[in-house]
């Protein structure tokens, strides 16, 4: 049985359509003929399609050997080594290993050390060829077009309106994906500060460099508010958004936008 | 704007309208709206079935998805119509549709299944792809450690496939290419 | 697909599908694209006579605009089909709300930042939406090569979400630990 590829494979600039019989892969086309595959296992599964052998009495000691061919080849091309083919190799190895040694007389029932590996070749197996009937089937945007027609809309049409709640559960939703969660917890008060950080920002793109002085509203913001406007300028400045000079020591300090 | 109380054959043709124009699946409840609560569930239903015997042998059918009802073009005159606008939806790659046959198949599943199934990392880009055109979604956590996100397919999935539910994907029994049952080996 | 050549009534049903499935004005060159340069522009026209002419009395009417051919739904339908989707007030696309709330959450914020966040390239119409709608506009640049702008959220954003500052959303940490504590523990 020959494995159809499912992308274009080149070789020497001939068009592959299956994958060759023999072992020998040309090592320019070896990076070509890896990204064939989708991993060790669809790689597995390819080596013992291929000789056509039977699942459940896998040779091991030869696939493990043709296994070992190819991770010795991806190495040889300086071919940046995914884990996942080492650590099939081991899986291998150490099933080839256990089914090598003597079984103890009082252990029985000991499982096939190769009951895993076939349970994860042909769930591997179903996933791939559904994923293959998924393909093929019509979709939306490809063979089928929906109806859409044009009607007069009258009700009055305002622009998009957001809730609070859409808004949260945005953000909710890009924290969960945000791979680096840890970095953009932000609490109620960073937020205040962040608030903030517009406010001056928008102040000085108004009307320029303004006196430190005259960014804080003395009279009428409470101390908390106070707080929050420093702790805001100290994090613009840490960030770079914002220059602050002084001619001498004790004379006025003054806040600017980083220039254009 | 029509003399009310409106009369079968006017019904019909504000359904026909209505599906012809929404451009997505229109639910019962949906096609409910247009007639203010003076339509039956039962009389709705009964008129989507006449439409669509109407449009039988017509450049449209009347399909029902995951979502509701939608018209679209018989699928012998795709080819036809994809000359008009050559822009497509683009394939997804195949680690892309493994992985969402992993999830549409043993949802709801964390990364960690996928990859302990497909037997390599799970790219980020993967998800995100497939979460920015709605056919995946995160419907929990596993209660383990890291409690890590549990996705399953939308319902805009099943659409796109011309699919009413997710019991009519083809079944998984059928794709063994041969019989790969594994029995323990007989004792010597 | 169909045996061709076409006959006249399958050129009308692709001609009349193309045109229910566009979602905007169809022009004579774009109707005779999916015959492949076998269609006269002279049986084009009379084909859309004959189709303007079967749909008299239905529920759409085929009627000629600036840009070319489209069906709509008759004027007095207009009224039942705008109460499927009241709220014509369509909605945010998802990257849109992502996006608004990343502004919202840490800002002042690049496009750079914002990017790096999602992990996919942000639709410069989604800035240019937002920036329309006033919810979003320039604070500032950041001093880097490039000097990107730093956007931030304004008062407007403030006003259509009903809140007096941002501190007023909830902060994210009590969401992500809110099903670990509810209560102390209670002593024995």
């Amino acid at each position: 049985m020959q494995t159809q590829l499912a992308i274009d494979v080149r070789i020497y600039g001939e068009q592959l359509d299956t994958i060759p019989q023999d072992l020998y892969i040309p090592p320019d086309a070896l990076e070509v003929y890896l990204e064939a595959f989708e991993g060790p296992l669809d790689l597995l599964l390819y080596l013992i399609r291929k000789h056509n052998l039977d699942i459940l009495d896998i040779p091991m000691a030869e696939l493990t050997r043709q296994y070992m061919d190819y991770v010795e080849k991806m190495r040889a091309t300086k071919l940046e080594l995914a884990a996942d083919y080492l650590l099939m190799s081991a899986m291998l190895i150490e099933i080839k290993s256990r089914m090598l040694l003597p079984k103890p007389a009082d252990i029985e029932q000991e499982d096939d050390p190769r009951a895993e590996l076939v349970r994860r070749l042909m769930e591997y197996e179903a996933i791939k060829l559904a994923a293959q009937r998924l393909d093929e089937m019509p979709q939306v945007g490809q063979e089928i077009v929906v109806a859409h027609a044009y009607f007069e809309q009258i009700a009055v049409a305002g622009p998009p309106g957001i809730s609070f709640e859409d808004l949260v559960a945005a953000w909710q939703a890009v924290l969960q994906r945000a791979s680096h969660f840890q970095h953009h917890r932000v609490g109620r008060a960073e937020l205040s500060v962040r608030e903030h950080m517009s406010l001056v920002l928008r102040r000085l793109q108004r009307d320029g460099m303004v006196e430190f002085m005259d960014l804080f509203d003395v009279v009428n913001d409470g101390l908390p508010k106070l707080v929050v406007y420093f702790l805001a300028i100290l994090e613009l400045a840490r960030e770079g958004l914002v220059k602050i000079t002084q001619q001498a020591s004790f004379s006025p300090i003054y806040l600017q936008a980083q220039e254009r | 704007m029509l003399q009310e109380p409106l009369n079968t054959a006017q019904m019909k043709q504000i359904l026909e309208a209505a599906l012809l124009t929404a451009g997505q699946p229109l639910s019962l409840d949906e096609l409910l709206r247009p007639f203010d609560g003076r339509m039956e569930r039962a009389t709705l239903r009964m008129l989507l079935d006449e439409l669509k015997a109407d449009w039988q042998q017509r450049s449209l059918e009347l399909v029902q998805v995951a979502s509701g009802w939608r018209f679209q073009a018989r699928p012998e005159f795709s080819l036809y119509l994809s000359r008009i606008n050559p822009e497509r939806q683009q394939r997804y790659s195949r680690a892309a549709m493994e992985t969402l046959a992993i999830i549409a198949y043993r949802q709801p599943v964390t990364r960690g299944d996928i990859e302990e199934i497909r037997g390599v990392a799970v790219n980020p880009n993967i998800m995100r792809q497939l979460i920015e055109r709605n056919w995946i979604d995160v419907v929990g956590q596993r209660d383990v450690p890291g409690r890590p996100s549990l996705y399953a397919t939308t319902k805009t999935f099943l659409d796109d496939l011309n699919l009413r539910s997710l019991s009519e994907l083809p079944a998984m029994e059928n794709f063994s290419q041969q019989d790969i049952l594994f029995e323990p080996p007989q004792p010597d």
